[in-house]
């Protein structure tokens, strides 16, 4: 929300070691609510920051409650004009985007090209796939890296929503936050993907219902969330290590939880190397 | 940032509009959409500003200022009064805050590059009346640009004339946050909120504004004008803590309401008002230029400068910071850099002199020339102090003379 | 709450032009914390700064619930180590110290001297009263200012508090604040004065319950509460300028509201000078 | 603020002991009241301490840096530290964050004022082990210390030592936030976390300190060490904003991990492990002292630093941040000031190395001349990189000759 925008970034920045700029918050504080005036929509949360060499991508998202639908994205280049950040057209558009590497710019106009292996849509049958050049917006892209944090670090404290027997998603009013032996463990933070979500890049799409509120605990690899509790008392910040920038935070005696991702979106694929051995295979290999 | 949310929030019109008025704050300068507000009269201004974001900082180190956010705002608003190719500024800062009874003043001050043209002249003017000083010099050297809240349009207020720093000398009137607001006062005000406010920064800034001891050079046969001491050693936060540390960088302004004294020519005819006996005021001993912080008058035991040092940093990095016990709301902060020393000066108050007791009306003239209308209105309940005002006018004497106007 | 206390200041600081310094607010955000675990209360707020010539007092404020008993106040000088702030000891005392002028020096110890004209108590009857020399320390003095202006500004907005029919003041948990045509009234802002609550100065004790929640629209002089929204939209600032420093803020669609004091402690007597003639009078006057 | 609050909060003991630790960050230094925190040991420490806070702003007007609060107890943190007659430090700075999975460092950077004596020699030193440089000296001329959070005690790291250098340039772990934990990698690493932490400090530092071009002399023939250039103009933001404008303050670290060559006493038998061969050595080149930045060599088509201006202020307040590709998380900014630049550097991120490629361990070494038991740990599943290397390695070898350690 516009209003919690400080005390959220209050929890987050500690541990990000990366903020917003007076500048940035002011023009946020400003421009977020007169785009949730503009959009009509009841919830509208600053998702993060995604910086480029030259320019960085606001982006902001809303929901529609009850929370069986989609998230809508927005981006600014300047945390003040507001556009629709429209999602991957398809699976395929996706993983195509996803081959392309390097920083972004910062200009949603800067085109990518992407050569691909393709079989002409006019060719006869049997006919051998060709070489092809396809050009792609840097925007894709930012698309693409926000559906994959979001996917990621999107996450709630267990018991904070519930689903109805018509299987209506909705806020738990009676949440009022976590125990100290709750908040300390990865299990009791569950991702938030509503069924329609779609998972991104090139894995299958997965119709059941168990991704939606699955723990994080079982994300891989095993070790890429961190939790810890040392920033205020009673603030809990866990960061999925696979996209640095991530911070999600709790505030374990009210119930008050965000996330929000500062960063250049790129995604860490030396993680399982950088990872030391568990705690128990350390023992015995010793 | 929390995922849930309560309920619905619905901006009204008014709130909406604000929003969008403070929006177009942080736009790109000639980037907006809407073609409506671009102002697009070519290229933008290059009035030079100082670091108002760094000055922010020093003030908000000593506990002055309006948080990160309104800040923000403030640094820009100015920026683009600074930029506006109307209003052709030399050079601007951001001055302070009037805080009003129904909204408030953010203030702007700054030269022209060209000083505006004289008004016309009346068509009789009397010959024993004070006139005012033009635009670009003493009382009107610098000009004075208010808004109500950063990104509400800046407004230029007019100059000020001898009678109204007279006039304002002798009211207190809080501000309304209406430039047209009337001036019911007594003594009567010539002129409305708008000339009162004038006034006003005129005398807080001629009182207030302050720069380091030595950092510039006085006036001396080879230069006329003020110049910067090149070989100037930057002072020390202790230094800076006590009004010793400092001068006044304005000129001093006479009690007939000018910086430079004027006669009037001789009379001819024994007609004027007996308010203004030019004999008087030539006795009038005026200070120098960039006369030392420490002389000026103390409010009876309270000292005219109140220093103090920032806490919780190594000494070398305090910022020190004189408020002013004369003018509430007036600060000056000063840190010790380098090479230099970083400082600024600021008001946020209600635009009163503080005159160390309770305030008395001045007794009515001995005679009253002519019926005076705007006398008509009620006067609100008299207090003890006014109905039974203090023998002692001393205080009040003191005042005029003394440090400031 | 310390929790919320950026958020309070957030709203405060614009309309007073002081502000808390990073030190300070950082500094706070710990020691408080700490103070509500030692003190073992359940609402601990920060209430103010009062500035003196060489150092200022820090003032937190805790309130025993249901709301029928007295706030306790503490201060600090160094927003670290905080005290307890005793009352004035009696009417008699605070009507002595409201006589001492000029600004306070940071020294709680400071003594100020008092010269009042008082019959000696071992004296015979019907005997003159002797001229009395009467030593005071300064931290009396705050206390006697922390209350004046507690008395005076701590305001909460129409419908926050609820009074069972056993007497018992409570918060109204329907409360979710003011519609835009209430929030802009001055009749919708009351005074919260506990019965207990004595007034300070030498006016008379007011035995009767008006005084709690009565609305300040009546406090004289008329004029002296200042009402602005401009600051973020949905939020209103009221400010006393019987005493300049005062600030009390509701977030006027979700209720949240709270009060602040920034100042040296002086009281503006020159305002019913200041004040412009009410619009009626200047109507008809001109 | 708000009047009404809903529930009763209790802290945990570890949470009040935590905020307990924190609290004494602000109390005055020598004021405690309960005897047990006292550090009581003589006079304060008068390192030279940069102007933490003004840096921070730096930082933050580039969108880095970990809020206001936080910010504060850095600079408090770092103050102490300084303070402290038990560390004796010359001069310190917040050198940055590392961040762990279990737990961070926040680490600073100083020198002592009086080098640590050597540790004592072993009994038998294999005359063909490249010796550590002296503290005070080298790799070793900067001491750092880590702290768990804002207030929790500074250890200070041990020197380096060449072997720990060299290995670490080959490993990739990330750090746990628990100094003594193992180090179980493959190469193995000679030491705990503790020494990779420290090696890793090291090459971050090496690689990432800059200077403004121009603001210092190398030595020369009258002058034998760095000194400041007094004829500097500062740069504007616009220089600072490319690589060209900063040059690296650190010295070159080379192959053999250290920053003075070191040469075998001449081999008597040829019985050494085959992995150093110093005739090699002899011919590595080694840029000069004050290099340009510029000159550091690119991730593939990635340029080794990136520059951006901060926005929203006038050009010539702006703050120029270069952010390192090489080594995430490590920038400086710079700004223009009336007669100096200021600026800083930091590295805030996991103390990780960017390949420009998925890593992939070195290949075992041709004969094992001892059974290494810190390798029968099980490795993590492989990744497709792992199991098929990349062909190339161009990157990987460009890397270690390049421009950092």
């Amino acid at each position: 929300e516009p209003e919690k925008l400080m005390q959220g970034l209050g929890y987050c920045c500690p541990v990000l070691g990366r903020t917003l700029t007076q500048w940035e918050k002011s023009s946020l504080g400003t421009s977020l609510l007169v785009l949730r005036k503009e959009k009509a929509v009841d919830v509208l949360k600053f998702w993060g920051k995604i910086t480029g060499t030259q320019g960085d991508y606001f982006i902001a998202v809303s929901y529609a409650r009850p929370y069986d639908f989609l998230p809508t994205f927005y981006y600014s280049r300047n945390a003040t004009d507001w556009d629709d950040l429209e999602p991957p057209a398809s699976l395929e558009v996706a993983a195509r985007l996803s081959k392309i590497k390097g920083l972004l710019t910062g200009d949603p106009e800067n085109e990518y090209e992407v050569t691909e292996m393709q079989i002409p849509e006019d060719a006869e049958e049997g006919a051998e796939p060709e070489e092809v050049v396809l050009q792609h917006k840097e925007i894709e892209r930012v698309a693409l890296i926000v559906k994959a944090i979001d996917y990621a670090i999107c996450v709630i404290p267990k018991g904070a929503l519930l689903r109805t027997p018509e299987g209506v998603v909705m806020e738990n009013p009676a949440f009022d936050g976590l125990s100290e032996k709750e908040y300390r463990s990865l299990d009791s933070y569950l991702h938030f993907r509503p069924d329609a979500y779609y998972p991104p890049d090139d894995e299958v799409v997965c119709a059941d219902t168990d991704l939606f509120l699955a723990s994080i605990s079982l994300d891989l690899p095993v070790g890429c969330w961190t939790l810890k509790a040392s920033g205020a008392p009673t603030v809990v910040t866990l960061q999925n290590l696979v996209f640095p920038g991530t911070a999600c935070f709790l505030v374990a005696d009210t119930g008050e939880h965000g996330y929000c991702y500062i960063g250049d979106g790129v995604v860490n694929d030396d993680l399982p190397f950088q990872l030391p051995p568990l705690p128990e295979l350390d023992k015995s290999g010793l | 940032d929390p995922v849930i949310h309560k309920q619905s929030r619905e901006l009204t019109d008014a709130a909406t509009k604000f929003l969008k008025t403070q929006k177009l704050l942080f736009a790109p300068p000639r980037d907006t959409e809407d073609g409506e507000e671009v102002v697009d009269e070519g290229e933008p201004n290059d009035a030079e500003i100082p670091d108002i974001m760094e000055e922010l900082r020093l003030f908000e180190s000593v506990g002055i200022g309006f948080g990160p956010q309104e800040s923000v705002k403030i640094a820009r608003a100015v920026w683009k009064l600074a930029e506006d190719p109307k209003f052709n500024l030399k050079n601007v800062r951001f001055f302070g805050k009037i805080l009003g009874t129904e909204g408030d003043y953010y203030v702007a001050e700054g030269e022209l590059k060209e000083p505006n043209p004289p008004p016309e002249e009346e068509e009789d003017p009397n010959p024993n009346v004070v006139p005012p000083e033009e635009n670009g010099k003493g009382t009107n050297k610098y000009n004075y640009f208010v808004c109500s809240y950063p990104g509400a349009p800046w407004v230029e207020l007019p100059d000020v004339t001898p009678q109204q720093i007279q006039a304002a000398r002798q009211i207190v009137r809080a501000f309304t946050g209406d430039l047209d607001s009337k001036m019911a006062t007594y003594p009567p005000f010539p002129g409305t909120e708008r000339h009162y406010l004038r006034a006003q920064l005129g005398r807080i800034a001629q009182a207030t504004v302050l720069v380091p001891n030595g950092m510039l050079n006085p006036p001396n046969e080879e230069e006329e004008e003020i110049t910067t001491n090149d070989e100037f050693e930057p002072l020390t936060p202790e230094d800076l803590c006590t009004s010793a540390g400092w001068v006044h960088e304005r000129e001093f302004v006479r009690l007939q309401g000018r910086v430079e004294k004027w006669s009037p020519p001789p009379p001819e005819t024994d007609d004027d008002d007996g308010d203004e006996p030019p004999e008087e005021d030539d006795t009038e001993e005026v200070p120098g230029i960039l006369t030392s912080a420490e002389e000026d008058t103390p409010i009876g035991e309270t000292p005219s400068w109140v220093g103090r040092l920032s806490k919780g940093m190594p000494a070398k990095y305090a910022v020190a910071c004189l408020r002013s016990m004369r003018w509430p709301g007036a600060y000056v902060v000063g840190t010790y850099g380098e090479k230099v020393n970083k400082f600024a000066n600021t008001y946020i108050g209600t635009g009163h002199k503080s005159l160390g007791e309770a305030y008395a009306p001045p007794p009515p003239p001995a005679i009253e020339q002519e019926f005076d209308d705007t006398l008509l209105i009620e006067q609100p309940d008299p207090s003890p102090e006014e109905e039974f005002p203090p023998d002692d006018e001393e205080g009040e004497g003191d005042d005029d003379e003394g440090d400031e106007d």
